[in-house]
């Protein structure tokens, strides 16, 4: 296992260089500079172009400059912004990264969650009704363009039902007087998420170690719906649970948003999968032990389909930036998704391949994430 | 509970009695940092909110853009010393900064030569640049704690009433240590615009209270603003004048302030805070308006027609529409042929029926436009070019009948010659032939895509097909704006038309820098390539004036010069359209050149409805 | 004519790389095929016999041209195909160098002279070139490319699984007459009437009927049955049939057992017969080897073999076998553990670990060689060649 | 002696059992009523396209006879610079003359559905083509040959998997002039040297290691031909599969980027939609109002796609053997 | 008796037609008997475990017949019971050992944890050690060791998973267990020690078997009775010395003449013509007539009754071989 990660992460580490690289020259070959917004401006001269150039580094011949950024890319720094210029393109990037990781792991999350109870129950029931109204469903859905899907989804459910707050990620009635920033409720909300998932995993382990099954079902609900009253007791108490009940509210809609539209996606995976794993004998030895559906199902059948399931799921979460471009946008959601379109329109090159390279670590580092979970959900797999 | 019950009450109170005016943003500024504002960072969304954080020693006057004082307590006195100019200023004694200092000759003294150090030893740019432009700018003396004098090598309008003289001012006391601490370090410039300036002391009327990145700002009202109180009168006769029974303050100019007033502002702030919200598209702002979460859209394009349409049937919000100081342009390559020939030019402007195009097809979106001038601009706009622009008023049959004399008049021919019959094209034109005997192949009309903006796009088509039916073999390039940039500006003038717009300042030097033929180099502006002798002559005289009407003749001319040569074929401009909530605040006018936002959403002077 | 050895096999070896470790030096091997020799004569058949992964589907393989052989020599009717097994030609010139050149190099005329078989006749060759060395590489490995073209003509094989050895994208003309196709022998007329020709052979009539169908719309008989007609088609002169009755119900085995002897008869060739079923091997060949961890542990005519198996591996093999009687109570398999796999394996008897004759003198020396105790019987043990006590 | 036995000529049956595969093949294909769904809105799609140039003479015959603004002048079906004179106030909605109404720019709006729709299939399935053709013949001689060659295009597709494409489409769009056609040529090399590379090489792996691979091999088969005869064929299947979901993806990604504006196409679907957005037609409040302008191109989009989605998920069913019901 | 089964009748419903899987199925089992059911592929006989434990596919349409099952409090049709009761007496009462027992492990679980699984879905109330000691046991009995109770199934070699899936089968005590083909994927000598592992416990538990399997020669080794089967239905059922010493069937006479054998005269080979009949549209009377060399026109027409002809003896034949008659093959 060790070994393999290693072999491992050199590999990403060279794939990484090689992206990195691309990258660099592929912004470098874009027509025109973030300069150009100056030619609009017949106060500014040449000469003072020139200036400007000067102190955005673009008087270097592109090699030395390559040399460079690749120097400063070991030591995680992405370079200087223009468009933010003089702040660092890693700092915009830490500024944005929370509020995208929140909405689009949660909607992922949902989606994926969606999708594999779905997909679970159309195998399972292959042809009947359910299978054949989730999938159509599931393909229209995805099948919708989906800035029409968000337009009318606001439409629908922030104009004519006027039940869900609409645009931006917060009320600015709600959060000017407060002295914390959004940026800090967001980081508590994910720390929340992830002390969340420790405490399931531990719990999940602890409760293997259980004698009958009826230990295990009482400790894992207890413990969950616990840790659930906990972590709402606390942010009662803490006075911000309106805050945070704040940003919930407006994440409701792009994520159901996202959901509708993504869901079949993960469901016709999990489905065909699913399909597959139906027929194998041991599904089959698993009914003839007597066992009810419903376990058979989830525990035999469902199991050993969320191996490729999660590998997806895995890998989506690395490409947040491109499904945020247009979601972002209409949801009105300052992420990176919409930092890259900025930065695109403005020619903001450092910031482009910051973001690009941003998300080329978070996909290797996706990857690899998948590879150690496959080893942990599959035991076939001994690297 | 009386803890709790007084706590609520004061809840309540603040709803009840805080005025608070909600305006939507559709990108998020990027800095409070003046100097990173004017320096390399300079984007409408940031002007927006540095607007009323700042002030300088001149202004303008609302709705008719006067030049008035603001800082200084009178017009500048000019004088030559030697082979130097020197402007006298007398400053206000009224005025406090935000953190209660006084303000003083001292803080434009140094904010002056500063930015010119700045601009000078380290290459200090962006919009700097057209406050202070060394060749000009000397430096500024202090003679007492509020006289100050401004040294100049030449008189200029442009560069010292429009220039110098209107630059914001910066506290000494706050700036100097930093700016001093940063001249120590590596890049002095990148550490400058790196400082944090919420505490910032200011001269303007809102201090920053909260920003909440990517949701929103909220700025509060100052209560010791050195404007609070004042009236600003304009007379119909052309007089202005400032009067804040506060101070005592009183300024009068350009004539007797008597007679029928046009116009008479009372300066606020009359609400306690703004709060500006970003939302990220347009559509969202819209809603939100309807919604009344917001009273009012900032949006330099402004609205669209569909929005406007949308907006117009909503109770309680109004729609204003401005028209705004720029335009549209389809510009030559006269270094190339056929485009030199000024028939050939003269043609294919008169082929364009602007009246057709932004009344029918743009729906009224535009407003066709003959000059380099923006009609808007009314003291500088030159009427008369309308009536030298080729085809202006005729029917779309005689447009072509027109174009295809000019054309034989330059000798052209065809090799199949376009017949016209009433309005028809009864015969399209082929093989068009120059004078030389030399077949046309192609020429390229580069035009940003629909993506970018339509109507340039559909604009471009038309043009396209107009020519066509004559026989100009024009074909419509539809690009990303970048590539026409990178052609026109970048690569040694690789185009043959293009299509692009401008967005202008209020003195119209730009007609100078466009098309004087210094400025005809790579990277200029000058992409035409137009060489003019006799126009280079009156743009040099123009630059010179120091007399506002001697000025105002000299750009009468050049725009005549210009409307028949036709270096650009000025097509069309678009107003700006927008829209507030009556119910939620009340402006204190609507009509202004480039609508309310430029004015910053005039701040001080808006009130909260009720 | 009929005495004449259609195949030799001599000193076949065939390994595998194992697993890959970095930081040790040793390679492992997975000794499939190790040092084995088998003389098959025309129209007579040897039954290649043992449990799987014992080597007898590798020993196939080299035959066809699927694998290369590490080392060994294979001889196809006096021609030795060696160095058209070998994938790149620099093996081939490898090959022949080390087996002939620097052989005949250090031998005199007369003894060259005196060299019997295949030695023979390519020193024959040898001094007709007058020892020149390069042209007698030239000579052997000329037209190589095609050469290994015509050998695959004369030999083919017959696969285990008739439901994946043909392709299911392919129309039952479009298999069979592939090799004609590769080939490229006669025009389309004649590849039809060829293919039909040989599907009344192999029982498939009519012929049109079958001609266009797809495999999946035959029975696993039928289709066995294609998969020898392909196999024929080029009327080879040896045919290596891995296992092509395992997979069919017994009502159907019979038939292509008898198809194929018959077939044998007709085209006058011959049978490597690989198998695990000594039952099916009995009826289906002349001789027998019996294989174990890649070596031949016992060879001799197959009744001979069977009736008197000598090697506890065979016997242990036989004993096993079940037998359609209840009243016939066969032995008990008298054998301990299971099958190693043969990595690097020990400088010992291969059978040690489970024999249970073995004695300390098993242990001590390398893998026993093949005796003959008997008349044409064969066997690799030092209990039964009376070696050991 | 073989004519004998033969009696009907060869080619005849040949053809009698292609059909009748053919014939086996349509009736599973006809069980599968979402597929069938697709394919007849797929048909639907391209006779609506073909007689696109039918309908602007209709329309001028029956509404534009005696003219005195002259059709030619405002070409009013043109769906690029075509402009209704008559009409007053554009967008107009739906009448007689304009039977899904006009666009803020005077356009018939089903004339520029009906002329995107050839561009719209062109795209897809050119797209979709290039694809399919780059991941066939990678992906089958990956598995082949394994070694060098392999490690070589798995990289690249690691590489071209790492970019998200709509955002390096965008990038692209700023000095590729995004034609139709180049565009096409983009997404198909981008999708076809990277993901699917890897699930058809991963097909023919498993194909590799059949024995009717042996089988060839041992008759003397080149390489060639036994990736193009043997190995092919059986991911053709699959292959094929991908192209039609490519298709969509496809069509979906010239929407998205003409909807942001990047794409230099001067008419699609996603045109339609962006032209409604940019002039501000498309959002919350007004698009019940203003529904023409965005609703049939938009279900002409989520049509097209998801037919050739059912399509493609019908026939994955018949051709993909572990789907397939027991 | 134990388990009694009469006239089962199951089929599967495709687009061409019913396939006749399962086409009335008579038998009797007693505790500590074993059943050899034999057959060719295709012909039905693993269709009757799946019929018998319900363990159906959609399409399979259950048409005829019961299976009377008697777990010590009287026998119970198990083709009336309703799901949850089905679910009682699968594994607990009639256990299996499937057909390819390297793939009826899930991969994902522990070989002992799939075990205890059984055990404690049948007796929630014993806990983990307890179900655990007896998987010990079991692995004892089958002859693994209990170490390895905590590897997962990728861990075992063929012969060992083989061992634990019968070790599954005997986790919750049952009555009667069926081995469809428990060693086909297997070579020789394993095949020899499963099968003697398997018939040991038998006798020591006193279980009774049904064996599955289209070699005469395994089921001969390890049943008291024989049954064969051709194209769903029983051809001939009798205790396995009378099936081999006098088969009356001719189909049976032509399997036990086709079958090579090591020992013994080497004698010519039978070959039965033609192939098994499609179920989907079996032949109007005897099923085997078409490759039958004794059918006459009786045979095409007129199904033969299945008749106990002796004790213990059943054959649908309208012209059973006598003893002694050699019949006569003929070949295509």
């Amino acid at each position: 296992m060790l070994r393999f990660l290693s072999k491992r992460v050199v590999q990403i580490v060279i794939l990484l260089f090689i992206y990195v690289t691309i990258v660099f020259w592929l912004m470098e070959a874009l027509p025109g500079s973030f300069l150009d917004k100056y030619l609009m401006n017949p106060k500014i001269t040449p000469e003072i172009r020139e200036n400007l150039k000067r102190q955005f580094g673009f008087d270097k011949p592109v090699l030395t400059r390559y040399l460079y950024y690749m120097k400063n890319f070991l030591v995680l720094d992405l370079g200087v912004s223009f468009s933010y210029f003089p702040k660092k393109v890693t700092s915009i990037i830490f500024e944005r990264l929370p509020r995208t990781v929140f909405l689009f792991v949660t909607s992922t999350l949902v989606s994926y969650a969606f999708g594999y109870t779905l997909g679970k129950r159309s195998a399972w029931r292959r042809g009947k009704v359910i299978d054949q109204v989730t999938t159509f469903t599931g393909i229209v859905f995805w099948t919708i363009f989906l800035p029409l899907l968000a337009i009318f989804n606001i439409w629908l459910f922030g104009v004519i039902l006027g039940i869900l707050p609409l645009n931006q990620f917060i009320d600015p009635n709600l959060w000017r007087n407060v002295s914390f920033s959004a940026q800090d409720l967001f980081l508590k909300l994910l720390l929340n998420a992830f002390i969340f998932l420790i405490v399931f995993l531990t719990i999940m382990i602890i409760s293997r170690r259980l004698k009958t099954i009826n230990a295990k079902r009482i400790l894992l609900y207890v413990s969950l719906i616990g840790t659930i009253i906990i972590s709402i007791s606390i942010w009662i108490l803490s006075g911000r649970a309106i805050y945070a009940w704040d940003i919930i509210k407006h994440m409701v809609l792009p994520v159901f948003t996202l959901t509708l539209y993504s869901f079949a996606g993960s469901m016709l995976v999990m489905r065909d999968t699913m399909l597959d794993v139906i027929r194998e004998d041991y599904i089959t030895t698993a009914k003839a032990k007597g066992l009810p559906d419903k376990v058979v199902r989830d525990k035999h059948a469902a199991r050993n389909a969320l191996l490729p399931l999660m590998t997806n799921f895995v890998i989506s979460l690395g490409f947040t930036i491109s499904g945020g471009i247009i979601t972002e946008t209409m949801f009105s959601w300052p992420g990176l998704g919409r930092a890259y379109l900025e930065a695109l329109s403005q020619q903001d090159t450092p910031l482009l391949i910051g973001l690009l390279v941003f998300t080329g670590v978070f996909v290797l580092i996706a990857h690899l994430v998948a590879d150690i979970l496959y080893a942990f959900l599959d035991p076939r797999i001994r690297y | 509970m009386k803890k709790v019950f007084a706590v609520l009450m004061l809840v309540v109170a603040v709803f009840v009695f805080a005025q608070t005016v909600n305006w939507a943003f559709l990108q998020e500024p990027i800095s409070l940092n003046i100097w990173d504002y004017l320096g390399p960072n300079a984007t409408v969304w940031t002007g927006y909110v540095m607007g009323p954080r700042i002030a300088g020693l001149y202004s303008y006057s609302d709705v008719r853009f006067d030049w008035i004082p603001a800082l200084a307590a009178d017009l500048p006195d000019l004088e030559q010393v030697g082979n130097e100019w020197v402007y006298t200023v007398k400053l206000r004694t009224d005025v406090t900064w935000s953190d209660g200092t006084k303000f003083s000759a001292d803080d434009v003294v140094w904010t002056m030569n500063t930015v010119r150090k700045l601009i000078v030893d380290y290459g200090l740019g962006g919009n700097w640049a057209s406050y202070v432009d060394p060749d000009y700018f000397v430096k500024a003396e202090k003679i007492d704690d509020f006289t100050v004098k401004i040294y100049f090598k030449e008189p200029s309008l442009a560069k010292a009433n429009f220039g110098t003289l209107m630059m914001p001012i910066l506290q000494k006391k706050y700036w100097e240590p930093k700016v001093e601490a940063a001249l120590k370090t590596g890049n002095p410039l990148q550490t400058i615009y790196n400082y944090d300036v919420s505490d910032e002391p200011i001269l303007g009327a809102f201090l920053l209270k909260k920003w909440e990145k990517g949701a929103f700002i909220e700025v509060n009202a100052r209560k010791d603003y050195f404007d609070t109180g004042s009236v600003l009168t304009l007379y119909k006769n052309g007089a202005v004048s400032i009067k804040n029974p506060n101070t005592g303050f009183e300024w009068s100019g350009y004539g007797e302030p008597k007679g029928e007033k046009q116009l008479e502002l009372v300066t606020g702030p009359y609400v306690d805070s703004i709060i500006y919200r970003m939302y990220l598209n347009r559509a969202a702002a819209i809603t939100a308006l309807i919604n009344g979460d917001v009273s009012f859209i900032f949006n330099p394009l402004g609205l669209q027609k569909g929005e406007a349409d949308q907006l117009a049937k909503v109770a309680n919000v109004k729609l204003i529409s401005n028209s705004v100081n720029g335009f549209r342009y389809m510009c030559f390559n006269m270094r190339r042929f056929p485009m030199n020939i000024k028939e050939f030019r003269q043609a294919i402007a008169a082929l364009i029926d602007r009246e057709f195009l932004t009344s029918r097809v743009l729906g009224g979106q535009a407003f066709p436009q003959y000059g380099v001038v923006p009609s808007g601009n009314v003291f500088w706009y030159n009427p008369n070019v309308e009536k030298l622009s080729p085809g202006y008023g005729m029917s779309s049959g005689d447009r072509r009948k027109l174009a295809i004399d000019l054309l034989k008049q330059a000798g052209f021919k065809w090799v199949v010659e376009p017949k016209i019959e009433g309005n028809n094209v009864v015969r399209q034109g082929r093989g068009l032939i120059a004078p030389n005997g030399q077949r046309i192949d192609q020429i390229e009309l580069l035009a940003p895509g629909a993506g970018y903006d339509p109507m340039r796009a559909t604009i471009a088509l038309y043009v396209e097909r107009w020519a066509n039916e004559i026989g100009i073999p024009i074909k419509a390039n539809l690009v990303d704006f970048n590539l026409i940039v990178q052609r026109v500006f970048d690569e040694p003038f690789n185009f043959d038309i293009y299509m692009l717009g401008w967005s202008l300042g209020y003195y119209p030097d730009h007609v100078a820098d466009f098309f004087h033929s210094k400025r005809a180099g790579v990277g200029d502006f000058n992409a035409a390539g137009y060489n003019n002798p006799e126009f280079d002559k009156l743009a040099d005289q123009f630059l010179a004036a120091s007399d506002i009407d001697k000025a105002r003749e000299l750009s009468f001319k050049l725009q005549e010069i210009l409307a028949q040569d036709l270096p650009y074929v000025v097509i069309f401009d678009t107003p700006v359209t927008e829209a507030f909530r009556t119910d939620q605040i009340i402006f204190p006018y609507e009509k202004t050149l480039s609508g309310l936002q430029y004015v910053n959403g005039a701040p001080t002077l808006v009130k909260a409805a009720k | 004519m009929n005495n004449e050895t259609v195949l030799k096999i001599e000193n076949l070896k065939k390994l595998f790389p194992a697993e890959r470790r970095i930081f040790t030096r040793t390679k492992y091997f997975v000794h499939a095929v190790d040092d084995i020799s088998i003389e098959i004569k025309r129209k007579e058949s040897l039954a290649l016999v043992g449990e799987s992964g014992c080597g007898k589907t590798t020993t196939g393989k080299v035959l066809v041209g699927l694998e290369e052989p590490t080392e060994g020599r294979i001889i196809i009717e006096q021609e030795d195909v060696t160095p058209l097994l070998y994938e790149n030609e620099s093996s081939a010139k490898r090959y022949v160098l080390e087996n002939y050149v620097e052989r005949f190099s250090k031998m005199t005329d007369e003894q060259l002279k005196n060299l019997k078989g295949i030695d023979g006749i390519y020193a024959e060759r040898y001094l007709k070139l007058s020892k020149d060395e390069t042209k007698f590489i030239s000579e052997l490995l000329e037209n190589r490319r095609v050469r290994v073209w015509q050998l695959r003509k004369r030999v083919q094989m017959i696969f285990q699984d008739p439901y994946e050895s043909l392709n299911p994208r392919m129309t039952i003309f479009d298999i069979v007459s592939e090799p004609l196709n590769i080939h490229e022998i006669g025009n389309l007329k004649e590849r039809e009437d060829k293919v039909a020709q040989i599907l009344i052979d192999v029982g498939l009539t009519p012929p049109e009927t079958f001609m266009f169908r797809f495999p999946h719309e035959l029975s696993g008989g039928q289709r066995q049955r294609v998969a020898i007609a392909r196999a024929l088609i080029l009327n080879p002169s040896f045919v290596v049939a891995d296992e092509p009755t395992s997979m069919l119900d017994v009502s159907i085995r019979t038939g292509v057992m008898k198809l194929m002897m018959r077939l044998a008869d007709e085209h006058n060739m011959s049978y490597l017969y690989i198998t695990h079923d000594l039952a099916v091997a009995r009826y289906m060949s002349n001789s027998i080897a019996v294989m174990y961890l890649g070596k031949i542990v016992e060879t001799g005519p197959t009744e001979e073999v069977l009736q008197n198996p000598l090697h506890p591996y065979t016997k242990a093999l036989l004993a096993a076998v079940p037998i359609p009687d209840p009243e016939q109570r066969r032995g008990e398999p008298n054998i301990k553990g299971s099958v190693p796999k043969p990595i690097n394996p020990p400088k010992r008897c291969r059978f040690f670990d489970r024999c249970p004759y073995a004695v300390e003198y098993c242990e001590k020396n390398d893998h026993p060689n093949l005796v003959e105790v008997l008349p044409g019987h064969k066997v690799a043990c030092y209990v039964v060649a009376g070696e050991a006590k | 002696m073989v004519e004998a036995i033969i009696k009907e000529p060869l080619w005849k049956i040949r053809l009698k059992l292609w059909a009748r595969s053919f014939k086996t093949g349509w009736e599973l294909f006809r069980e599968k009523k979402l597929a069938l769904f697709g394919l007849s809105v797929i048909i639907f799609f391209a006779i609506f396209g073909l007689v696109y140039p039918l309908y602007p003479s209709i329309m001028r015959a029956v509404f534009w006879k005696d003219d005195p603004f002259g059709y030619q002048t405002f070409a009013p079906y043109d769906p690029i610079i075509g402009f209704d004179p008559h009409i007053m106030n554009h967008p107009s909605p739906p009448s007689l003359r304009h039977p899904l109404g006009t666009d803020p720019l005077g356009r018939d709006i089903l004339s520029m559905i009906m002329y995107s729709t050839p561009r719209e299939f062109i795209l897809g399935i050119t797209a979709a083509l290039i694809t399919v053709v780059i991941g066939t013949i990678i992906g089958a001689s990956c598995a082949y040959y394994g070694g060098v060659i392999d490690t070589f295009f798995m990289r690249l597709a690691d590489i071209v998997m790492l970019f998200p494409s709509l955002a390096l489409l965008m990038v692209l769009s700023a000095f590729i002039d995004l034609t139709l056609f180049r565009l096409a040529l983009i997404i198909g090399m981008l999708s076809g040297f990277g993901s699917i590379t890897l699930v058809l090489k991963a097909q023919a792996l498993t194909i590799k290691v059949r024995p009717f691979i042996e089988a060839a091999k041992s008759t003397g088969a080149s390489d060639a031909y036994i990736i193009f005869r043997h190995i092919i064929p059986n991911i053709l299947p699959l292959s094929f599969l991908y192209m039609m979901l490519n298709v969509t993806g496809a069509i979906f990604t010239e929407a998205t980027l003409s909807f942001l504006g990047l794409a230099n196409i001067r008419m699609s679907w996603g045109v339609i939609i962006q032209m409604a957005e940019s002039s501000g037609y498309l959002m919350g409040a007004s698009i019940g109002t203003y529904w023409w302008l965005w609703l049939p191109a938009g279900a002409c989009i989520t049509l097209l796609c998801s037919a050739f989605y059912f399509l493609g998920r019908g026939l994955e069913e018949i051709v993909n053997p572990r789907l397939r019901k027991r | 008796m134990l388990l009694s089964v009469r006239d089962l009748r199951m089929h599967y419903k495709t687009k061409m037609g019913y396939v006749k899987a399962v086409d009335g199925i008579n038998f009797d089992l007693d505790s500590g008997e074993s059943l050899g059911i034999v057959g060719e592929s295709g012909c039905g006989k693993t269709s009757i475990s799946m019929t018998i434990l319900r363990l159906l596919p959609d399409n399979a349409e259950f048409k005829s017949g019961s299976v009377f099952f008697d777990m010590g409090n009287g026998p119970v049709d198990l083709v009336k019971l309703d799901e949850s009761q089905m679910r009682e007496y699968r594994w607990r009462g009639i256990s299996m050992i499937f057909q390819a027992a390297m793939n009826s492990l899930n991969p994902v679980y522990r070989v002992g944890d799939q075990i205890i699984e059984a055990i404690q879905n049948h007796f929630p109330q014993v806990p983990v050690d307890k179900a655990r000691e007896k998987v010990a046991e079991l692995f004892e009995l089958v002859g693994l060791d209990p170490s390895r109770m905590d590897q997962y199934p990728h861990q075992y070699s063929g012969g060992m998973k083989q061992r634990a899936v019968i070790a599954m089968a005997l986790a919750c005590d049952p009555r009667v267990i069926i081995a469809d083909e428990p060693t086909t994927a297997l070579d020789v000598i394993v095949q020899d020690r499963i099968l003697k592992e398997i018939r040991k416990i038998q006798k020591k538990l006193n279980m009774a078997m049904i064996y599955i399997s289209h070699d005469i020669a395994v089921i001969a080794e390890v049943s008291d009775k024989i049954a064969v089967m051709y194209a769903g239905k029983f051809a001939e059922l009798a205790d396995s010395v009378t099936i081999f010493k006098k088969p009356m069937h001719p189909y049976t006479y032509g399997l036990m003449h086709a079958f090579p054998s090591t020992v013994g005269e080497k004698t010519d080979l039978v070959t039965i013509p033609g192939e098994p009949p499609n179920l989907l549209n079996p032949p109007k009377g005897c099923r085997f007539a078409p490759r039958c060399p004794k059918a006459d026109e009786l045979c095409m027409n007129e199904e033969p009754r299945y008749i106990e002809v002796e004790k213990g003896h059943f054959v649908a034949c309208h012209h059973p071989v006598k003893s002694g008659e050699v019949v006569q093959f003929y070949e295509q």
